[in-house]
């Protein structure tokens, strides 16, 4: 057996094979941390991407071996490996990929030693709690929780642990018990290879809202182009046609030109500036 | 806006307004008359309701008001 | 409003608002004057700039109705 | 409104505007022209900036609509 | 501007607005006229209309106001 | 915003919005394109209803009249 | 709008807005070019100043009217 040692067994060659065989069959080629994604809601992740992409799950002596046997510029994609490591690959640009894996993220309880992603906050107001020792194990964490009206409630809104700092096994029971899921857990892109090029995942996120406001601004620019330059198309020709009118009836009142169409617009100023002066006189 | 105003003249003191009553209050204020604006004046009213004119310019401002509000 | 519209014929011309400018533009126009409303217009005319109140009653017409939005 | 839009026509592109020239605009658009109209308009336009007359609201148009509407 | 208001020197006189029209007016206010223009005018006319964008303006500047709020 | 114009140009012309599409019109006005961007352009835009958009710019039209004022 | 599109890629991008731009623009997305409209867009926009155009409400005849009064 000694001298095959450096051989795979068929299964192992059958999967660095297919990782070979994925990364050059579809346009995008990433890997993505499955860190912290309990089995069932990784079953579910996987259901709601089918259709756009492929999770391959495999270990990462495999994913490695693929990559050097693949060579050239996408081999680099080894450097991003770590212990979590899944392949991902789509047809969908990279853009596209981190909205939908972004789409998957879901709110979970934490875990003693999780990092805070952000402040988590205990709010004010009634627990489900009946009065118990429950009290006691809320206020030992800082938590200003006490007993009004039969039940337990917590007095007044507090941050119970800041952004970056980790939950410690205690306040992860507290905050398990009271449903608070402060964890954001989902696949989450570590890098993407995509039509020759690396696309690392802080540069991927899309504000679509600020997408919308430009096309909106975009819309509008044109609009007011067209209308302000009296270049008339199919859209704008009945708003020209109308800026054209109001001109025209502006300098009609303005100049007091009687013409049956605007005689009711001079009446109503004259009549107007009269009632000013009535005013200013009575 | 002389020539309106005095149309207005006419019409709040119940008067025809026609183009030699226009003509004579404006020759009695002192002002030099063309003849085509007054005739255009008279032609313009011709059929318009003066009283609807008014009465809807100031519905208009006082509707605009209380909205500003 | 007739005493309005005649100060007003007379203002919009540019002529000076005064009581026989006034009495001559409404006797013109056929209407039985009252003297003493004819002099308390000019007395309450006096010192009031016609052309601002006139502008700012422009100004606040439209203003009005944007405002309304 | 015609006269007013033959007024613009000449106006917008920069040309003097005259009784000769609005006749010669209404003509080419087979309109028969009525001299005191078009005089009426010459007369009215006389001192009027127009570039400034067209861009200051009317505020009739303004407060009049809704009423109309 | 010059070519829509020569469009509607010709809306308003009940006239049709085609190519020819709005050149013959055009020209006859001394204006080099531009056929591309016209016939981009033409163009964005066709299926629109003119009467109802007429309307809408003078509603368009009151509707304006609610529509904001 | 040339991104966005870009896609504009296509939009309205009725034609498919995608990477090569975007990349050729702006290649063809002489502008280096960051493919990136356009990958990013398209992906935006794939959540985006253009026509919404559009729409919703003309109401913002009226509506920034009295907001203007 | 395909043609103020393609002329705002070019405005936006920096790059000299004329016929021969446009039409390679519109030419690249796939869009059949109306040489007339083209011409007639370059016309439309010579002396216009864009960047001024493009942020000047088109409604503006409203919005106009309180900061004119």
């Amino acid at each position: 057996m000694a001298i095959y040692s450096h051989h795979l067994p068929q299964w192992k060659r059958d999967e660095v094979e297919e990782i070979k065989k994925l990364s050059e069959e579809y346009r995008l080629t990433g890997l993505v941390d499955l860190h912290g994604i309990p089995a069932s809601q990784l079953q579910q992740m996987r259901r709601n991407l089918r259709g756009s992409a492929v999770l391959k799950m495999t270990r990462n002596t495999l994913i490695e071996h693929a990559f050097n046997e693949l060579g050239g510029e996408i081999c680099r994609t080894v450097e991003y490996v770590d212990g979590h490591s899944a392949m991902i690959y789509t047809n969908e640009n990279p853009f596209k990929l981190y909205k939908k894996l972004q789409d998957t993220m879901t709110k979970m309880v934490a875990k003693p030693g999780d990092i805070a992603p952000e402040d988590i906050v205990v709010p004010k107001g009634p627990t489900g709690f009946p009065p118990g020792p429950i009290v006691g194990t809320l206020q030992q964490s800082g938590i200003p929780a006490a007993i009004e009206g039969g039940k337990v409630v917590i007095r007044e809104t507090k941050t119970v642990v800041k952004a970056g700092e980790e939950i410690n096994a205690k306040m992860a029971d507290v905050l398990s018990k009271l449903d608070i899921k402060p964890m954001d857990v989902g696949l989450s892109l570590q890098i993407a290879f995509y039509d020759g090029t690396f696309f690392e995942p802080n540069t991927l996120a899309i504000d679509e809202t600020e997408y919308f406001n430009n096309v909106v601004l975009a819309a509008q620019q044109a609009f007011n182009l067209s209308v302000n330059a009296s270049y008339p198309t199919s859209t704008t020709v009945a708003t020209i046609i109308g800026k054209a009118v109001r001109e025209a009836r502006n300098l009609a009142v303005e100049a007091a030109i009687y013409e049956k169409d605007v005689v009711d617009l001079i009446i109503g100023r004259a009549s107007r500036e009269s009632l000013a002066i009535k005013a200013l006189v009575e | 806006m002389e020539y309106i105003y005095a149309a207005l003249v006419l019409h709040s003191a119940g008067k025809e307004i026609n183009e030699d009553a226009v003509t004579k209050v404006m020759t009695a204020a002192g002002i030099a008359v063309d003849d085509s604006r007054v005739k255009a004046l008279i032609a313009a009213l011709d059929g318009v309701d003066i009283a609807e004119a008014i009465e809807k310019s100031a519905v208009a401002a006082v509707a605009a008001a209380p909205a500003a509000a």
